[in-house]
């Protein structure tokens, strides 16, 4: 009885979404809003040229991946609030878990898996590493670099009983999530904006281009390794 | 400088986490600093964040209405912050995170930016929830909450297909006449969860009634405020009145059905967490009339609710057994619950007359007998409840620290001091109203006179 | 299409939490439904026969799909997984205390209390 | 194109039913983590290779790591 009445809820759900079909543009023709066209062509603040790889310069915004110059720059006060939900969630599971008695399992970790930790690992983080400080030129950036810096840290909670990094993750979050913020403080101090992008912003293309883009794409990367690997090491260990 | 209330709270939040302890005297300066930079900033200003201007980048507005529901919103926090003993050690941090997604909540001019700033609400509201060992409660709180998000996010979507933009000021001059449905029914359901309408409003009483003082007092106050600030600002500035009948009806029945669940309520404690679903229900109704005395009446209302609803909680998860023994305390609650009901020189009385006046202005005389209906019965078990705990022979009675006393006695002159000289609620009321229901100046204001 | 795709998961992690009685399966149902929302929200900035939002040796000049949406589910799905490490966390609490993750089984024992 | 998108459509609504009704928990994150996989397939196919990145090392990766080692607080899987 129960089931069915969820399946009438749900086809009902389904149907709803299905009647808005009607409203919405059809698949694969949709138009570019007027938005996306302006961060497409970086004239936000009226700039009449079409934008070119290697050669466009001192743009409004000289990230090459779109996507990056929203999420960080055009929308950064987003991104600052996106962090803020990791920082909330990864301090909530620490408190939630404060004081709980860990099972032990008294099985070591086998041989396989710590010595293809040791090798693997470097190029782990090396490769977390990468993706988010080439986050502005290719996809990837901040949020899935710290994932993977996070995953190498996993991989060392498994291999080794003994390893332990909250102290570090946690001085290493505060300080990367305040310096995004004083980040946006030296804008306002600057440029009399909050998170205004105050350097220049270079070639399009090029590795040391986008102004702020890099440093706070780097620093969220870092946030967010430390966050995640914070919240895996709670909830692999005892709080 | 805008920005500035929202990034003082999270810096302090962000360097405070290595050092937990010590954030518990932090959290009252950096609230006193925020409520005397409010009053530096200019009304009616614009600010867009990263200098990407209105409708492409995010704007922080600041006019008459977000200007006192930061006063509002800030001095609840205040109030809260010099009641250290309810916050639990490490608890402060999540205040402040509270402080500033409820300004950024309150500030936001983007549709987009409202819904990250109501997860993070979310999220450190399901980590106060889970205080006292209720994490039961706070995990159904968690997943209601969150399957709310998710429509919250699927209307931000619809209006930015509508629109092709996300600002609110934009979105309210082009949405397609077609997507005005399907947007208000979604964004109505992720916001129903917070502002404790029916359907939705399960978690509360799990959440409320868990036995710390902090959850309902901040959580049924300071976010309930925001929350309903956010509700009149989408439907009332953004879609100019459209879908309120639908929401008018909601909130009659969440009035009815919490005051008689209310009423049957075993427990102090649920009790006022279903009191506290039947006073949003009746302030989602008022508003929804759509007229001036109605939205000030509602809002009016609001602030009156919060005021006794501070003092109820905290004392209610505070002191067990006998009023005798903290006669303060005592005649605080009975000063509060006397409000709730409406009775005479209380401050509950002037709200619910100006309620029943706004409606029959505007020829409405369902909202009067459901009103008046509501109050007999909430009458009724506020009574017992104070009766119960007059007298009572429960002799292991604690005695209660005096700053609770000091303040929860200030909250109820207070309400006194209202119920014989409304004026100074009603300024601020007035002014919320004045700046929701301008919705041309609004976004005058935004697009900068387009 | 792909819009079909999406509202039938909508409609099966709705279904998954009206029906399930573990507690468990709710936080599956609620990933099933973020991942839908998500899939949805790029399906809505994708335009055939364009090109990857990014300026490279290849797309030197724009011929791009939206690259607005796919901002957006980038915030969207970090905030899932937050949400989701809370929603493990609590109910590794919940479980210490009930012992058990069933829904009827917890709400016996909060009633026994 | 398209009829790869409905190979992985029909994929992803079987292995949404198999991770709500499984009865062995485990079975169903590892679902829920195909589900996430595919679900990467199509953002490339609707050339979204940075929400693709994203969900591939978040929604696949962490998520399921998350899940596992929550159930194995609670000591493994029951029933």
């Amino acid at each position: 009885m129960r089931r069915v009445f969820a399946l009438l809820i749900s086809l009902g759900l389904i149907l709803f979404f299905v009647n808005s079909l009607s409203i919405l543009p059809e698949y694969g023709n949709v138009e570019l809003s007027k938005v996306s066209n302006a961060y497409i062509n970086k004239s936000v603040n009226g700039n009449n040229e079409k934008v070119k790889f290697g050669e466009s310069k001192d743009l409004e915004d000289g990230a090459a991946n779109v996507v990056t110059s929203i999420v960080v720059d055009y929308r950064s006060f987003d991104t600052l609030g996106e962090v803020t939900v990791l920082f909330t969630s990864a301090l909530g599971v620490g408190l939630i878990l404060h004081g709980f008695k860990r099972k032990t399992y008294g099985r070591l970790p086998n041989f396989i898996l710590r010595v293809s930790v040791g090798i693997l690992l470097p190029l782990i983080l090396l490769f977390g590493v990468y993706v988010f400080v080439h986050g502005h030129l290719t996809p990837g950036g901040g949020f899935p670099g710290g994932t993977i810096i996070a995953a190498g840290i996993l991989l060392l909670y498994l291999s080794n009983e003994e390893f332990d990094l909250s102290k570090t993750s946690k001085f290493v979050e505060s300080y990367a999530g305040s310096l995004y913020i004083v980040v946006g403080l030296v804008g306002l101090a600057i440029g009399g904006v909050f998170l205004i992008n105050f350097l220049p912003t270079g070639v399009v293309g090029d590795l040391f281009s986008a102004g702020i883009v890099p440093i706070v794409y780097i620093l969220i990367g870092f946030k967010v390794g430390a966050e995640l690997s914070g919240v895996i090491a709670d909830l692999y260990r005892e709080g | 400088m805008t920005a500035l209330l929202i990034a003082i709270p999270l810096l302090t939040a962000f360097l405070f986490v290595p050092f937990k302890e010590k954030a518990k005297f932090i959290l009252p300066i950096i609230v006193l600093i925020n409520i005397v930079l409010l009053f530096n900033l200019s009304i009616n200003s614009v600010e867009a964040m990263g200098g990407w201007k209105a409708p492409f980048g995010i704007v922080l507005v600041l006019d008459s209405a977000s200007f006192y529901t930061l006063l509002v919103v800030n001095i609840i926090f205040l109030i809260i912050s010099l009641i250290p003993q309810i916050t639990e050690n490490g608890f402060s941090i999540l205040l402040l995170i509270l402080l500033a997604s409820t300004n950024g909540l309150i500030l936001t001019g983007d549709i987009f930016n409202s819904f990250v700033f109501l997860e993070i609400t979310a999220a450190a509201a399901y980590i106060i929830a889970s205080l006292k060992k209720n994490y039961y409660g706070a995990y159904k709180y968690l997943i209601v909450g969150s399957i709310a998000g998710g429509f919250y996010l699927l209307g931000a979507i619809y209006s930015y297909v509508g629109t092709g933009s996300l600002n609110f000021a934009d979105i309210s001059l082009n949405l397609n006449s077609s997507f005005l449905p399907f947007v208000s029914l979604m964004l109505f359901i992720g916001l129903a969860v917070e502002t404790k309408i029916l359907p939705l409003a399960g978690w509360v009483p799990d959440v409320y009634a868990s036995g710390s003082p902090l959850t309902p007092a901040i959580l049924g106050t300071g976010v309930t405020f925001t929350m309903m600030y956010l509700l009149g600002r989408i439907f009332i500035t953004i879609f100019n009145g459209y879908f309120l009948d639908v929401l008018y009806i909601f909130g009659l029945l969440t009035l009815i059905l919490a005051e008689i669940a209310a009423f049957r309520q075993e427990k102090l404690l649920k009790a006022l967490a279903f009191s506290s679903i039947a006073q949003a229900g009746l302030v989602l109704s008022t508003i929804s009339l759509n007229t001036y005395d109605a939205i000030k009446a509602g809002y009016f209302h609001l602030l009156n609710d919060a005021t006794a609803k501070i003092i109820l909680f905290v004392i209610a998860a505070t002191v067990v057994g006998n009023f005798m023994k903290n006669k303060t305390a005592g005649i605080s609650f009975s000063i509060a619950s006397f409000s709730l009901i409406g009775f005479p020189i209380f401050a509950g009385f002037r709200s619910k007359l100006l309620i029943l006046q706004s409606s029959f202005e505007k020829g409405d005389y369902l909202l009067p007998t459901v009103l008046l209906f509501s109050t007999i019965i909430e009458a009724a078990y506020l009574l017992k409840w104070n009766v119960r705990l007059w007298h009572n022979e429960n002799e292991e009675t604690k005695q209660i620290p005096w700053n609770i006393v000091l303040i929860t006695l200030i909250l109820a002159l207070l309400i006194i001091f209202i119920g014989i000289f409304p004026d100074l609620y009603l300024k601020v009321s007035e002014n919320i109203t004045d700046g929701l229901m301008n919705y041309k100046a609004y976004v005058t204001t935004v697009l900068g006179g387009m | 299409m792909v819009y079909y795709i999406s509202f039938i998961l909508i409609g099966i992690g709705i279904y998954g939490i009206l029906t399930q009685k573990n507690l468990f399966k709710f936080l599956v149902s609620l990933t099933i439904i973020d991942t839908a929302i998500n899939i949805f929200i790029i399906s809505l900035g994708y335009i055939e026969g364009k090109d990857v939002p990014i300026y490279s040796k290849y797309t030197p000049v724009a011929n791009f799909v939206d690259p607005l949406p796919q901002a957006l589910v980038l915030t969207a799905i970090v905030i899932g997984v937050g949400t989701l490490a809370l929603g493990a966390s609590l109910l590794v609490r919940v479980y210490e205390k009930y012992e058990t993750l069933e829904v009827e089984e917890i709400a016996v024992k909060e009633a026994r209390k | 194109m398209t009829i790869a998108t409905i190979f992985v459509g029909i994929l992803m609504i079987i292995s949404a039913i198999y991770a709500i009704e499984a009865k062995k928990m485990l079975d169903s994150f590892i679902s829920l983590s195909l589900l996430s996989l595919l679900s990467v397939f199509l953002f490339v196919i609707m050339k979204a290779p940075d929400v693709a990145i994203t969900e591939a090392s978040v929604g696949a990766g962490l998520t399921t790591a998350v899940l596992i080692l929550a159930l194995r607080r609670i000591g493994g899987d029951e029933e």
